[in-house]
């Protein structure tokens, strides 16, 4: 058996003096897309932040594919594989299009190059035509697939999604799932964070719920959409 | 015409040594967000290692070109070390306790830089080679003033390729963004921004190199071009490098041109052109709008509570100390307590401003320096006696903050910090060049106590009733509706406008609230010394006043007061016991903002919250 | 005489039209929602209502009174409440002291300097933190409320002056589904017993249809759209350029 | 750990408060004399302070070694005032009240020189200003309780107007750093110069800020002026801006330059070969001044300090010769006492016999003044005379109106 793609255990993560996740373990398997679901404040984007190194973890311990990165900075997680799609986009404003993928190309990361400039274009036509545009100029939407593309430029095996579809039209979001459906067909392991269930229940296979900086269950999306707790708790409108 | 060419072609060539000297100061701003006041001083030790290499390896054309290359690549060594070691450190330190950090390194480099080159100055020959001046137009001009124009454009154009074609330059201006998310994008953003604050430093080196030829290398060079680089970096907008440029020609033009016209005006010019560039376009000509990232969050405050027990112990036990001391400790002491009162409610309201409202002030000296000024001139020009002038110090201290603060409550973060630093300084100008008013550098002499309050015993007591009192004031204020809105304005300003509260008029008052407890520190400062000159409003005071704040600690209405009492026995005391006590003062900043960020407050703080 | 009355407003940034030519009204006890997608001015649009932009051209007049390009602080004085979409509280406060705050500055007294604020207005301030139902948090940092909480905070504090108008972006983001739910039935109960008149932002379609009396639909700048839920709904322009087929899909299941 | 370090710090605390008390002062008959000195040892004006100290270290070490004053030892309490006036008027109150000194003595800066001396008329502590140049420690500012020992602004400029005033240039132009001591030496030579030749007039003047001279700018726009002869007050790095930016430019062809103190070591020794040439300036030529006195205070400083005197050198010496001669003449360790003795005290220095005068407590100590030039690659004097004080001063009915009291 293969070891999951993420692995946390026993994740205590702090901001300053406050503790945002207490003893949380979380499993994402291999090739898996698994969303996190839970109110805002519940865990959810430390989660991430905690796999991607960018909060500070006092205790517990972090793995990818089987490998140890508890405690490596953001970078070197990043070079192990892990890709990271902020909340609220973040993207370079004063960039254009052409320089933010700059910035998450990583040429040494595998010998062939699986996400090239080309390919993401291909995925994101949209982009394709706009390479010159300050990326501060792009819609909300347009942004939201700068993030995808720039991190795919740094050829993840596993991509952290932080609510993708957080303040996005409907129309937008939908055009999201799909890409995170082409992410999934490409081989790439998804964990992402949703507010909107909806939108969670219909792009992932397995799901986890976070309350108060712990997991409370997890399984497969069925399971966890059946439960009547869960339901009640999360997921009716 | 033949002059206004020639004097356009000098005007450029100072504009090139500006431009120098502020981009790198520009670009360590973008990238680190750090407002490097050390970056005079690695402009400093440019010149003086250039003048040594001149001087081992021979003065000639190649040897220059040499001095220079290596001067520059030598202080980005030191830069290197100086980020490594230091500043990466405070990278998540407020602005202002950063700002303060640097300026402790420039007291350590100025005292290196002493111990190492010796006090005197050191002039190196002119360049070989271009140690003549061809005739433009009837006018000789240097060769070398055309060199330095040339050197500054392939800087400029170096630069432009190396940010617009390099990956090095996208990496740098995305880090200049979000140098989280670069970091979560498989950057080490620690090379990064090593390597851009050796780049910042090696221009540092170079422009200070540059001036070999030109000027002798002083311990003078430190402070007096900082000033005048952060200046074209904020007029030009923080980290834009175009701006750098087109800042420094604008200031230099102006400089040109107006001293023929103006000849006495120069400094106080150059920051005029700086507040009305912050005021019609707050983040500068080429700057965009300061944000912030996930990262710059801090934990917020506690709540405000009534003094505890322990607290209150401290607050009635000082008080009884302060008032026993002239039996207990003898007449000096009664001198340097004196000294303490007036520094605890000068700190006290400078940590009103930066606690309670949030609004970074790195100008504080200008209102206690106006209260001097207010009480000085009362005696020198009016004859008024104590009373009377001591009831002007304030109005002058509230007269200034309403003015400096108009402007000033308008911008915020690093912008208000300069904004404020240029207003002290045009105001130390004016005191300093105003002699007929002012007394100019000589000052106001003969500001001394009434006959009743004249022996030291009484003036203490006199003080520390009153700033006693002010302190007192200031914290009743800050548990006030007036305060709480301040502090609100701080928390959240856009909350606060949606609750009916104007929060740049409401900080204006805080402003003046604070300007005018200033001023009354300020007035019995000129009492206590018998006179008043300039340097009262010199960015030094401003940072003691920082010092003995953070020392104390940000957060706590005790801070300022433990900070005045020991900041100001440890200076009174270091310099009795070393010549060095300006290296040890600066070491001692440094390590406060690295070790003990929250000052004593927050260490006593510290200490009782550990379970026993 | 509508509570909110927008005319012809325009707003261009550099040479982009933000809002061009919008009007619309709002009446006593009416919830109007505004959708459309990201960049087709709803935000602009807020900020010129709330006074944080000057419009280019156009009016804005609450309760009949002009508050064209005044500043936001003055159009709270022209009774309108407003939350925000990223929560914006006072972090360094108690629950009850942001409330008192409020209060205070409703009052005028803002600038008083005599006495404490510790007392004042505290019992005015329980009842409108009772009435979002956070009286069990009164005494807790606002730092330490969970985000749900917050936004209820944001509520109580936007509803200090009494507003007739209360506006209100994004009042759902970043809330759980359930929350959600009860946040808005807040937002009903204040319309009902309070009598405030609504205008909010919202992506979420569940509590757009569930709890507006009327909906405004913006792109690029203008109203495409205007109606009930179920006019809307059906809005075959709408459905092309922000509801997609997505919701229709997933509501049904 | 934490605990730890609070006590370390609460004790190095509690350290500091316990040297502030006071310090028990035995009064035995043998203790030495306490000099209070108080000047600017750090910082940029180390090259100005550093070889005074040196100037009155020598002073002190040499009258101990001859049996000391009064039958006791000098012994001299410093302090560093780091440029500030208010940290030397704390230093001042510390060295009376803590080290109980019997006088003060010192200072580099105009301004904490009148500081000092304020201080010293409100304590009734007697004052010897050393190097303050500020004509109104003595005059508009003067006070029973200060005597000056260098000659100042208006001494010095009045020695070059009266160089000036032979010269045939009528157009003038003035560059000076734009504070106290510039504008006050640019009024002095001016009214001095307009006294002996009415004829003179002054076309323009620059007033760079001090230790900012934009020099390049400033050079031609005086040239635009077209003067026959510049008064420069410029010094030290603007001086040193100066010269080469003006040698460059060509301002200096032509023209007569009269610059103040110029000729002192402290500020011609920086600009090496590039020193100008035929300046007119005051100054100090100590290699070249034949006269016994200076020669053995030259040969015992060289000896002491394997390094050759500046200005601030004689002036520190001399500082330490003034308060011996008093004391001897005062006979007593007593504020009254020494005060008297300063007036009229006259004393033998290595630059010849000065007088500090009763009038206005001005000592009469000269300073040369010559033309500069250049040998052996680095500017020295030439051409030189020693220029008495007392010949440049106002008479005294002026000197009355200048100081008030009288």
């Amino acid at each position: 058996m293969n070891a999951p793609a993420i692995r946390l255990s026993g994740i205590d993560a702090y901001y300053g003096t406050a503790q945002a996740l207490f003893g949380l373990d979380l499993e994402v398997p291999e090739g898996s897309i698994t969303v996190l679901l839970g109110r805002n404040g519940a865990g959810k984007s430390t989660t991430l932040k905690a796999a991607m190194g960018l909060v500070d973890v006092r205790a517990g311990r972090v793995e990818l594919a089987g490998a140890d990165v508890t405690g490596a900075a953001p970078y070197q997680v990043s070079r192990a594989g892990l890709g990271y799609v902020p909340e609220t986009r973040r993207v370079f404003a004063g960039l254009n299009v052409d320089e933010n993928l700059t910035v998450g190309e990583r040429r040494s990361a595998y010998d062939s190059r699986v996400w090239s400039r080309e390919r993401v274009f291909d995925l994101f036509p949209t982009l394709a035509g706009m390479r010159g545009r300050l990326a501060g100029q792009l819609s909300g939407g347009e942004q939201q697939m700068l993030t995808i593309a720039r991190t795919l430029m740094g050829n993840p095996r596993i991509v952290l999604l932080d609510e993708p579809s957080e303040g996005l039209a409907p129309v937008i979001v939908q055009q999201i799932a799909q890409t995170i459906g082409t992410l999934a067909d490409a081989g790439l392991t998804v964990l992402l964070s949703e507010q909107n269930v909806r939108f969670a229940t219909h792009v992932a296979d397995r799901a986890a719920v976070i309350e108060r900086g712990r997991i409370l269950i997890s399984g497969p999306i069925e399971e966890i959409a059946a439960n009547e707790s869960v339901r009640e708790a999360y997921l009716t409108p | 015409m033949s002059f206004i060419v020639a004097q356009a072609i000098t005007g450029l060539a100072s504009a090139a040594s500006l431009f120098l000297i502020a981009v790198g100061l520009s670009i360590v701003f973008g990238v680190t967000r750090v407002v490097n006041f050390a970056h005079g001083s690695l402009y400093m030790l440019g010149a003086y290692i250039a003048f040594t290499l001149v001087s081992v390896m021979g003065g000639s054309f190649a040897g220059y070109l040499a001095a220079f290359v290596l001067s520059a690549l030598a202080v980005g060594a030191i830069g290197a070390l100086m980020e490594t070691t230091f500043l990466r450190r405070i990278y998540r330190a407020p602005e202002l306790f950063q700002l303060l950090a640097t300026f402790g390194v420039v007291l350590i480099i100025q005292d290196l830089t002493r111990i190492v080159w010796g006090a005197d100055d050191l002039f190196a020959p002119r360049m070989p080679g271009l140690d003549g001046a061809i005739n433009v137009l009837g006018h000789q001009l240097p060769e070398y003033d055309l060199f330095l124009i040339a050197v500054a454009f392939l800087v400029l154009g170096g630069l432009w390729l190396l940010f617009r074609r390099t990956r090095f330059g996208v990496l740098v201006r995305a880090a200049t963004e979000d140098r989280e998310m670069v970091s979560a994008l498989g950057i080490d953003q620690r090379w990064l921004f090593t390597a851009a604050f050796v780049l910042g430093a090696a221009l540092a080196g170079l422009g200070g190199a540059l001036q070999i030829p030109r000027q002798a290398a002083s311990l003078s060079m430190d402070l007096s071009i900082i000033v005048d680089a952060f200046v074209v970096v904020v007029v030009g907008g923080m980290g834009s490098i175009m701006g750098a440029f087109v800042a420094a020609v604008l200031i230099s033009m102006l400089l040109a041109f107006g001293l023929v016209i103006f000849p006495e005006i120069t400094l106080v010019l150059i920051f005029l052109v700086m507040a009305v560039t912050l005021v019609l376009k707050p983040s500068g000509l080429f700057g965009r709008p300061e944000f912030t990232t996930e990262e710059d969050r801090r934990s917020p405050d506690l709540p405000l509570r009534a003094s505890d027990g322990l607290l209150r112990i401290f607050w009635w036990g000082l008080l009884l100390v302060a008032l026993a001391a002239p039996v207990l400790l003898g007449e000096f002491a009664v001198i340097v307590l004196t000294e303490i009162a007036i520094l605890a409610l000068f700190a006290a309201s400078l940590h009103f401003l930066l606690w309670g409202g949030g609004l970074i002030t790195f100008g504080h000296a200008a209102y206690f320096g106006l209260g001097a000024y207010g009480a000085g001139l009362a005696v020198f020009h009016l004859s008024l006696g104590m009373e009377p002038a001591l009831l002007l110090a304030p109005l002058a201290g509230a007269a200034g903050a309403v003015l400096f603060g108009w402007f000033c409550v308008r911008l915020s973060g690093i912008y208000m910090a300069m904004l404020t630093l240029a207003f002290a300084q045009i105001t130390w100008s004016a005191a300093f060049q105003w002699i007929g008013f002012t007394g100019g550098d000589n000052g106001i002499l003969g500001v001394w106590p009434s006959a009743w309050a004249s022996s030291p015993v009484a003036f203490y007591y006199l003080t520390l009733a009153v700033c006693a009192a002010g302190i007192w004031g200031l914290r009743h204020v800050v548990f006030s509706p007036f305060g709480y809105t301040l502090r609100a304005t701080r928390d959240s300003a856009v909350r606060s406008a949606a609750i009916g509260i104007d929060v740049t008029h409401h900080r204006w008052l805080a402003f003046t609230l604070a300007g005018a407890a200033a001023g009354i520190a300020g007035g019995f400062f000129a009492f206590a010394k018998g006179s008043v000159f300039p340097d009262v409003l010199f960015v030094s005071t401003s940072v003691d006043g920082l010092v003995m704040v953070l020392l104390g600690g940000v957060q706590s209405l005790a801070g300022p007061v433990l900070g005045a009492i020991v900041f100001t026995e440890i200076e009174t005391e270091l310099n009795r016991l070393t010549e060095l006590w300006q290296l040890l003062l600066g070491v001692l900043i440094v390590a406060l903002v690295v070790f003990l960020p929250n000052g004593l407050a927050g260490l006593v703080r510290a200490v009782r919250r550990r379970p026993a | 005489m509508s509570v909110l009355s927008v005319q012809g407003v325009a707003k261009a940034f550099g040479g982009v039209q933000a809002v061009d030519g919008v009007s619309f009204d709002v009446g006593a006890g009416e919830r109007v929602a505004l959708i459309g997608p990201n960049g087709a001015g709803k935000t602009t649009l807020f900020n010129v209502i709330n006074g944080q932009l000057r419009p280019d051209r156009g009016s804005v007049r609450i309760s009949g009174a002009d508050t064209t390009g005044q500043a936001p602080h003055r159009v709270w004085r022209n009774s309108v409440g407003r939350t925000f979409q990223i929560t914006a509280t006072f972090v360094s406060m108690t629950v009850s002291e942001n409330v008192q705050v409020a209060l205070a500055s409703h009052a005028g007294s803002a600038r008083h300097l005599g006495r404490r604020l510790g007392q004042a207005f505290r019992s005015e301030a329980a009842e409108l933190i009772e009435l979002v139902g956070l009286t069990d948090q009164s005494e807790r940092p606002a730092a330490e409320l969970p985000y749900g909480d917050l936004k209820r905070l944001e509520l109580a504090a936007a509803m200090t002056n009494a507003p007739a108008l209360l506006l209100m972006d994004e009042p759902t983001a970043g809330m759980a589904a359930s929350e959600r739910g009860a946040m808005m039935d807040l937002v009903d109960s204040m319309v009902t017993t309070r009598g405030v008149a609504v205008l909010f932002t919202e992506h979420d379609m569940d509590v757009v249809f569930g709890h507006a009396d009327r909906v405004i639909v913006l792109d690029r700048g203008g109203v495409i759209a205007a109606g009930t839920p179920d006019d809307i709904r059906a809005d075959s322009r709408v459905q092309a350029v922000y509801l997609g087929t997505f919701d229709a899909e997933a509501g049904a299941a | 750990m934490l605990r730890m370090s609070v006590r370390t710090y609460l004790i190095a605390v509690m350290a500091v408060l316990l040297s502030s008390l006071p310090q028990s002062t035995a009064g035995a008959q043998q203790d030495p004399i306490r000099i209070g000195e108080i000047n600017s040892y750090t910082g940029p004006l180390a090259a100005f302070t550093v070889p005074y100290r040196s100037g009155w270290e020598l002073a002190v070490e040499q009258i101990n070694a001859g049996g000391g004053v009064l039958g006791r030892s000098l012994e001299v309490i410093s302090r560093d005032d780091g440029g500030k006036p208010a940290d030397a008027v704390k230093f001042a109150e510390e060295l009376i009240r803590r080290e109980k000194v019997d006088l003060i003595a010192g200072t580099f800066l105009s301004n904490i020189g009148l500081a000092v001396a304020d201080f010293a008329e409100r304590n009734k502590v007697l004052f010897v200003a050393a190097e303050p140049l500020s004509d109104a420690i003595v005059w508009a500012k003067g006070n029973d309780y200060t005597f000056r020992l260098r000659p100042s602004t208006y001494m010095q400029a009045a020695m070059l107007a009266e160089e000036a005033a032979k010269l045939p240039a009528k157009r003038w132009a003035t560059v000076a750093p734009n504070y106290e001591y510039g504008q006050s030496a640019v009024k002095a030579f001016k009214d001095v110069l307009k006294g002996l030749r009415p004829d003179i007039e002054f076309v323009e003047e620059q007033w760079p800020a001090l230790f900012k001279l934009d020099a390049g700018v400033t050079v031609q726009a005086i040239a635009l002026a077209k003067p026959d002869a510049i008064f420069n007050v410029t010094f030290s790095i603007d001086l040193a801006k100066f010269v080469r930016e003006g040698q460059l430019r060509g301002l200096f062809a032509d023209r007569e330059v009269v610059s103040l103190l110029t000729g002192e070591p402290e500020y011609l020794d920086p600009l090496k070969d590039e020193a100008p040439e035929g300046w007119i300036v005051t100054g100090y030529p100590w290699q070249s001044i034949e006269d016994p006195a200076h020669n053995a205070f030259l040969e015992a400083y060289q000896k002491r300090f394997n390094d050759y005197p500046r200005a601030g050198s004689i002036v520190g010496y001399n500082t330490i010769l003034t308060i011996a001669a008093m004391l001897r003449k005062a006979g007593k360790v007593d504020t009254d006492a020494m005060v008297a003795a300063m007036k009229n005290l006259d004393l033998d220095t290595p630059f010849g016999p000065i007088t500090y005068r009763s009038l206005d407590h001005q000592s009469t100590m000269g300073a040369y003044v010559g033309r500069t030039a250049k040998v052996d690659g680095r500017g020295v004097m030439v051409d030189f005379r020693y220029a008495n004080g007392a010949n440049y001063l106002p008479d005294d009915a002026t000197v009355r109106k200048l100081r008030p009291g009288w």
